[in-house]
């Protein structure tokens, strides 16, 4: 169990650097790649089936003391999330090796090695049971996304880059600074222990520290007003690449504010949290509204559906929490297929502008309905697994009586519905566009990344008739995070 | 940046070098002892290839394996301690002679130090190839130095 | 908790966010440096007094300085260090690509803000674009 | 049995897909192979009785959300409109398009997929089924409406229904949400009458979303827009299945808001508003179907106010409309469909005399519209008198209310069916009938259903017995006691007979005027306007609001970010306390501390890159002398080498920028130097509070201990880093690793043209 746990972090860094080592070799290379991230993949699935099973599992890292050392802790929690956010890696790596070197690919020489060390660095943030090793890991994460968003230094690239890695530089010195404080007023920097400790603070340091980390863990979620870094900077890289960031990179955020947030029970911080919701959503839903591009109307859209997680989060029920968990699962296969739904598009037409396309459910068909299953299902339209997010977070805020919230999530509903609604309009419908230039990709190719594509839309498809029992068990990790008495027994025991 | 020919400077730095390099060497094998480490170590000897670069004597090459070797080092000395059921990272202590540095008490510490500076060495080779060929704006007429291999 | 170092906390604090928030790329390096030796001390007043290094054999364990908090810091040094290295790569980047090192403001943001047609937007070069298909690392 | 006829459904899908690849025909018939089966079905249980089916299919159990259908009386009565219409639609569309028409598997399987949403809907046992489907529906009708989407106006049409339905049915999540936890059960057939404020908001939305999906004023702008639709959709869509959803939803939750006196009025506004209002409207379209899509506003309205008004009679007399209505509504847009294939026009002020050259389609209309009039011997008739009679048993300002929309509603239906009629079909200049070849071979397909449909009106009046063992049990369902009432085929000269023939006579006289008057100006379409201005304005203002958030300047993100970070810090700092403050550890600290600081302001102050560069060393090498004082020899050693290579790389890869900063003044400069300030300040104090009180000590004696024992080396930090925290190292060494990577690849990028002009 203890090797499962760990090869989702292993094997992803060994293919890396074997990726690295034969990076002229295109089927070794590949080979490498999809291997290390399949093995971390199914780790991962049997880790959930394992703890479903017996419960949660410790990795004592180095057989030391979780007073002393690291420790991995692999709850219901992780367990659920994990498996999950592999296999978008997974998927994205497919269709990266099918996209090939065109004008929209990704570089696959640097991309499968870089996938590979991001895939890592989202298991040991997953897993891990320290606060500053979740530092190293968001660490892993951005620095491998900085460089797979840069690496072909396009204008555009750079100077988006430079807003992405600056922002992102900078809310890791917050977090620094923020580990300085916990372990100031806490002498550890194990979430097991802060867990026992950060309760017993006075009320002041206590929801100040909960204020700092969800400042931090918020820009890398992209929450209002600390999002703008967002839609500047993803919608430069090649799809493949925003694709996974999309899918992973601010869900990490968020799963670190619902791991840390309420294990340290920061209840007080409920109202103000629902308020940034709120923001969140509807403002992210009004700039999907503005846009005139699909990738950035899609950038725009990861900011709302973070408003929906938070705002499960913020009304610190097991309801809500659960709801914020389902949300969350369900988000990451959606969001990456609508990105490499806009991929393929801007393959078709040689554009992702909307004024500039028009026609493609008549030319290809195929791409209308694989972007019309996750597009519904962000939307929140049954039967598909938005439905049951939507549902779930939205009637845990009534049960609470959240009112404001509500409005602004069924706003949020209705300006993303519009938005998907002008994607399809712009794009899928109306006349074919005039001049059109679609990348020439050999044909076997297209199917590795039509067939990918579909792949995650079976998944979408699975997650959306499996909802139920996933709901029960994200209540589960839920009631689990609402009483973390056990999670602190079984780390240190 | 070009380089400075200038044979004294060349001639010290040649000198400079292994002093430099056993200097790092102890750095990393005193780590586990006395203050030092992998990464100390691994800027040392950095800085030799920094040095010999500005001096013209030779350019790092082979850096992307140098970091793949590293990276590859240190994974697998963390992670195949699992394979026979130890827990992750777990240590191997051994103890041996060493002429010069006395009885050495170490284990795979060593090993994932030595992979440590590795990486670091690479990551300096990369600096010196990334940064100092770089030329502002000025037209295609300038002679590229050094593309990298 | 010794005033001095906090002191230094604060005034790196200050002085980084100062430079990071400027529009030359080589200042908000500098400004990152600078935040970074800001959150390295602040993780050892977090840690406690100072003392004698933690090398066992050489001191009184009572009389050391925390170890562990040096380790973090240690780590938190080696990152940072990565990672202004990159945002130097970066800067040279644009520097090759615009002649300087100045961050500016995203096109596509300011054409929505004034309503401009998607036209307008230059289009990057087939130059730049195979250029870019070419790259990838030695 | 239900999960048969929903998966045949399903199955036809798949094959209408795969024949429609051939024609358009036969994806068509294809996809009426399923509601056809599902019809006759209905049509059998309705006749044999027996017990009520059902299934269920649990989805998500933590949410009681499940898929369960009962096929009760209600739903009966719903399956034979739904499946029956549909499939005569279906085979009318085989005639309607051409063969060549594009898009046929498209076509085909989207109609069968709103049919099978419409079945789960009618057979819904749990409000979420009701609302799963619900949805389904929307998005179903949304591609429906859009089939001819090359243009740009049933584009904007279809997006229009898509936002109105699709807001609405947001709405109602609410209220169904509301609903269910106020009830307790989201079972529909155990709804327990619930009461009080959050009764009375759920009661509101569930009315505003049922009211979107039928068309309600002020929601019906959708409607006349969706008549962009090809005619076969309207005629099914428009007439038998969506919109009735949101009446069918008013039937069955209102039991639970029986209570409720907001349910009843706002329910009773809406209807009322959208009797008179639609009734205006068709009277004043030139457009046939324009006249029949606010005939059918009209029509709802009347359903929504008597079962809004709740008595038993009103309901029974509601499912008697409904009923009625769906049969010759379906009828009109069908004749009028073959209508404008067969002249190329739907304007009735340009068509006429019609009666002669399509003699069949004058009789169908005849018959239908005479049963929407309410004329005897038809169905219509017997509706009608059951909706008078109910507002006779009705009482005080619900009777006055309810009497004034049925009667003028009435009046109104029947000035503008004669208006309609005598528009196509009376004399006047004689439209010239010049098919397309593909009408004429096949008109008898589309001929049949309009057929059946008008008939269906004339048999139902004769077998009025067999009619009303269809709408009186399904009646009794809504309301038990509303069964005690039936459809009368002729209920002698009575109050409510008088009440009838007077609407008729004054309905024919307005007509006639009307007519006369020859007024024939388009109403505004103010609501639609309205719609698509709102939509369009927030699309068009959102840039605005967004510009203001998202201006793309990274120096104000970061000082946003500073700003919130600081706030933050100043929840921590509320707890300061000095008290466990020293002046310093060691003098040097002191003078150290001092001048990073000052090196540190130099850095940011001196305008030269050389100079910035140096400063920057001098900080760094001051805070290696901290970390010396502070008794961290190994990070003052990593410290110093770091430092010496960022110098060096700064100056390697920035040496030739300009050698001064660009000037920076003005307000801009001031917020930066504000937010600085604050930013420094904070983090001192947020430090200071956090570390007040500790709940926790470091275990520094375990870890020298544990280092010695057990790692191996005397150097506790070394043994920390390469063993207790190896993890951390080996992710910091990766990060290295990575931007190591990243650096060669933008040099790569780099370089690599300016090589290749080199060999040119």
């Amino acid at each position: 169990m203890s090797t499962l746990v760990v090869l989702t972090i292993a094997a992803p860094l060994v293919a890396a650097a074997g990726g690295l080592f034969w990076r002229g070799n295109t089927v070794a290379r590949d080979a490498i790649t999809i291997c290390g991230l399949a093995v971390a993949m199914i780790c991962a699935f049997v880790v959930l089936a394992e703890v479903n099973d017996s419960g949660t599992h410790v990795v004592h890292v180095g057989g030391w003391q979780p007073e002393l050392g690291i420790v991995l802790v692999a709850d219901l929690l992780a367990a659920l999330i994990l498996p999950v956010a592999l296999a978008v890696i997974f998927v994205v790596e497919i269709f990266a090796i099918g996209q090939r070197r065109t004008v929209w690919g990704a570089n696959p020489e640097l991309s499968g090695p870089l996938l590979c060390v991001l895939t890592s660095g989202v298991s040991l943030a997953v897993l891990t049971g320290d606060l500053f090793t979740l530092f190293v890991a968001f660490e892993l994460i951005l620095v491998s996304s900085y460089v797979l968003l840069t690496n072909q230094g396009r204008p555009s690239q750079i100077r988006a880059g430079m807003t992405y890695v600056v922002m992102n530089l900078f809310a890791s010195a917050l977090f620094l600074f923020g580990v300085g404080f916990v372990y100031a007023a806490t002498g550890t920097v194990n979430l097991a222990l802060l867990t026992e400790r950060i309760p017993e603070l006075s009320d002041g340091v206590r929801i100040g520290l909960g204020a700092w980390f969800f400042v931090v863990f918020g820009t890398k979620a992209a929450v209002f007003p600390l999002f703008s870094w967002l839609p500047d900077s993803y919608p430069t890289a090649p799809t493949t690449i925003t694709a996974v960031f999309a899918g992973l990179l601010t869900k990490i955020g968020i799963y670190a504010m619902i791991r840390f947030h309420t294990l340290t029970q920061m209840d007080d911080l409920g109202s103000t949290m629902l308020i940034i919701a709120g923001f969140t959503m509807v403002i992210g839903g009004l700039g999907a509204l503005a846009q005139s591009d699909v990738k950035r109307i899609l950038s725009f859209h990861i900011i709302s559906q973070i408003g929906y997680m938070l705002m499960g989060l913020g009304l610190f029920t097991v309801a809500g929490i659960a709801g914020a968990i389902v949300f969350l699962i369900h988000n990451m296969p959606v969001k990456t297929v609508l990105f490499l739904v806009g991929g393929l598009i801007e393959n078709d037409q040689g554009t992702s502008t909307l004024d500039r396309s028009g026609g493609v459910a008549s030319r290809r068909p195929v791409l209308a309905v694989l972007f019309a299953i996750p597009a519904l299902s962000l939307a929140g339209i049954p039967p598909f697994s938005g439905f049951v997010a939507k549902l779930a977070v939205i009637a845990a805020a009534i049960a609470e009586a959240s009112v404001l919230i509500v409005v602004a999530a069924l706003v949020a509903g209705a300006l993303t519905l519009l938005s998907m609604a002008k994607i399809w309009l712009g794009v899928f419908w109306g006349p074919p566009a005039s001049e059109i230039t679609p990348v020439s990709v050999p044909r076997r190719y297209q199917k590795t990344m039509l067939g990918a594509t579909g792949l995650a839309v079976c998944g979408i498809l699975v997650i959306s008739a499996m909802s139920g029992p996933l709901f029960d068990l994200c209540v589960r990790a839920a009631e689990d995070l609402k009483h973390p008495a056990s999670y602190v027994s079984e780390v240190l025991s | 940046m070009k380089p400075n020919q200038a044979p004294a400077i060349q001639l010290g730095i040649r000198v400079a070098s292994p002093l430099a390099i056993v200097v790092g060497v102890y750095l990393l094998f005193a780590g586990h002892n006395f203050p030092g480490g992998g990464f100390a170590a691994g800027l040392v000897f950095g800085a030799v290839a920094i040095l010999r670069t500005i001096a013209g004597l030779q350019r790092p090459r082979g850096t992307t394996a140098l970091i793949a070797c590293g990276v590859l080092m240190v994974t697998v000395v963390s992670f195949l301690p699992i394979l026979w059921g130890d827990p992750l990272l777990d240590q191997r202590v051994v103890t041996f002679d060493l002429p010069l540095l006395g009885t050495i008490k170490t284990g795979t510490a060593l090993v994932f130090d030595i992979g440590v500076s590795i990486i670091v060495v690479g990551l300096v080779a990369a600096i010196i190839n990334g940064l100092s060929a770089s030329q502002p704006t000025q037209g295609a007429g300038q002679p590229t130095q050094g593309a990298p291999q | 908790m010794s005033a001095a170092l906090l002191f230094a906390v604060g005034g790196l604090t200050s002085v980084g966010i100062y430079l990071i928030t400027a529009r030359s790329l080589s200042q908000i390096i500098l400004g990152f440096s600078l935040l970074g030796h800001a959150t390295v001390l602040g993780l050892l007043v977090a840690g406690g007094a100072a003392g004698d290094a933690p090398i066992a054999g050489t001191a009184a364990v009572a009389d050391m300085s925390n170890p562990l908090p040096q380790a973090l810091a240690l780590t938190a040094i080696v990152i940072s260090f990565g990672l202004t290295v990159f945002l130097l790569a970066l800067a040279v980047r644009q520097q090759h690509l615009t002649g300087d090192d100045q961050v500016e403001d995203d096109l596509e943001d300011q054409r929505i803000a004034q309503g401009q047609p998607a036209e307008n937007l230059p289009e990057e070069t087939t130059e730049e674009i195979t250029q870019s298909i070419e790259g990838g690392i030695p | 049995m239900l999960w048969l006829l929903f998966g045949a459904h399903l199955v036809g899908i798949a094959a209408a897909v795969l024949a429609g690849r051939r024609s358009m025909q036969a994806g068509l018939c294809a996809a009426a192979l399923a509601p056809a089966a599902t019809a006759i079905w209905a049509a059998t249980r309705l006749v044999e009785g027996g017990d009520v089916v059902s299934a269920e299919l649990v989805w998500v159990d933590g949410l009681d959300v499940a898929i369960s259908f009962r096929a009760d009386a209600v739903a009966l009565l719903m399956t034979l409109l739904v499946s029956g219409v549909g499939a005569l639609v279906m085979g009318y569309a085989c005639g309607y398009f051409s063969s060549d028409a594009k898009g046929g598997s498209r076509f085909g399987a989207t109609m069968l997929g709103f049919s099978a949403s419409m079945l789960g809907l009618v057979w819904a046992d749990s409000i979420w089924t009701l609302f799963i489907f619900w949805e389904m529906t929307s998005v179903t009708s949304f591609l429906l409406v859009g089939h001819k989407h090359t243009d740009a106006a049933v584009r904007l049409a279809a997006r229009r229904a898509l936002v109105i339905t699709a807001t609405g049915g947001l709405v109602l999540l609410a209220g169904l949400i509301l609903l269910a936890q106020n009830t307790g059960s989201p079972n529909l057939t155990k709804l327990a009458p619930i009461s009080g404020t959050e009764a009375a908001v759920a009661a509101a939305l569930v009315l505003i979303g049922a009211a979107t999906k039928s068309a309600q004023v002020p929601f019906h702008v959708w409607l006349p827009g969706a008549m962009a639709a090809p005619t076969p959709v309207s005629a099914y869509l428009h007439s038998a299945a969506m919109v009735k959803a949101g009446i069918l939803l008013i039937a069955v939750v209102g039991p639970a808001f029986g209570d409720v006196a907001a349910w009843k009025w706002l329910g009773i506004c809406f209807g009322f508003a959208s009797v008179i209002w639609g009734g205006v409207g068709a009277l004043r379209h030139r457009d046939a179907k324009l006249i029949l899509a606010w005939g059918t506003v009209s029509q709802l309205g009347l359903m929504f106010t008597l079962f809004s008004a709740g008595a038993p009679k009103a309901i029974f007399a509601g499912v008697a409309l409904l009923f009625s209505h769906a049969l010759f509504k379906a009828a009109l847009f069908l004749v009028v469909g073959e209508v404008d294939v067969r002249t190329g026009t739907r304007d009735i002020t340009q068509l006429g005399g019609l009666a002669r050259s399509m003699p069949l389609a004058f009789v169908v209309a005849l018959l239908a519209g005479a049963s929407m009039v309410g004329l005897p011997p038809l169905l219509g008739f017997t509706a009608k008198e059951a909706a008078i009679e109910a507002v006779l048993k009705l009482s005080g300002g619900t009777q006055a209310v309810v009497g004034v929309a049925i009667i003028g509603g009435s009046v109104l239906t029947v000035a503008y069916t004669i208006r309609l009629l005598y528009g196509i079909f009376g004399p006047g200049p004689a439209t010239s009938v010049a098919p397309q070849g593909y009408v004429r071979r096949r008109s008898w397909l589309m001929a049949a259903p309009a057929v059946t449909l008008s008939l269906a009106g004339v048999v139902g009046y004769a077998v009025i017995g067999g009619v009303n063992e269809i709408v009186v049990p399904a009646a009794t369902e809504l309301n038990a006691k509303a069964g005690v009432y039936e459809l009368i085929a002729w209920p002698g000269v009575k109050t409510a007979f008088v009440i009838s023939v007077l609407i008729v006579i004054t309905g024919a006289v307005v007509g006639v005027l009307w007519i006369a008057r020859g007024s024939n100006r388009i109403p505004l379409s103010l609501g639609a306007d309205a719609t698509d201005g709102i939509v369009d304005g927030v699309i068009s203002k959102s840039p605005r609001l967004i510009a203001w958030i998202q201006h793309g300047s990274l120096p104000v993100y970061l000082a946003v970010m500073g700003t919130v970070a600081v706030l933050a810090a100043a929840a921590l700092a509320s707890d300061f306390a000095g008290g466990h403050l020293i002046w310093w550890d060691h003098p040097l600290q002191a003078m150290l501390a001092a001048a990073v600081v000052i090196a540190a302001l130099a850095a940011a102050f001196v305008g030269s890159r050389l100079g910035a560069a140096l400063a920057l060393g001098s900080v760094g090498f001051g805070v290696t002398g901290l970390f010396l004082v502070h008794g961290a020899p190994d990070l003052a050693l990593t410290q110093l080498l770091v430092e010496t290579v960022v110098v060096v790389g700064f100056v390697l890869g920035l040496g030739h920028l300009a050698r001064r900063f660009p000037p920076v003044t003005g307000s801009w400069r001031s917020v930066r130097i504000m937010v600085a300030a604050a930013g420094g300040l904070a983090v001192t104090a947020a430090l200071v509070a956090a570390g007040t009180n500790p709940t926790g000590q470091p275990p520094t004696p375990d870890l020298v201990a544990e280092a010695v024992a057990e790692g191996g080396g005397k150097n506790v930090v070394n043994v920390i880093l390469t063993d207790l925290r190896a993890l951390d190292t080996l992710g910091e060494v990766v990060v290295l690793a990575t931007v190591a990577i990243g650096i060669l690849a933008l040099a790569r990028v780099r370089t690599r043209p300016q090589a290749q002009t080199q060999e040119s």
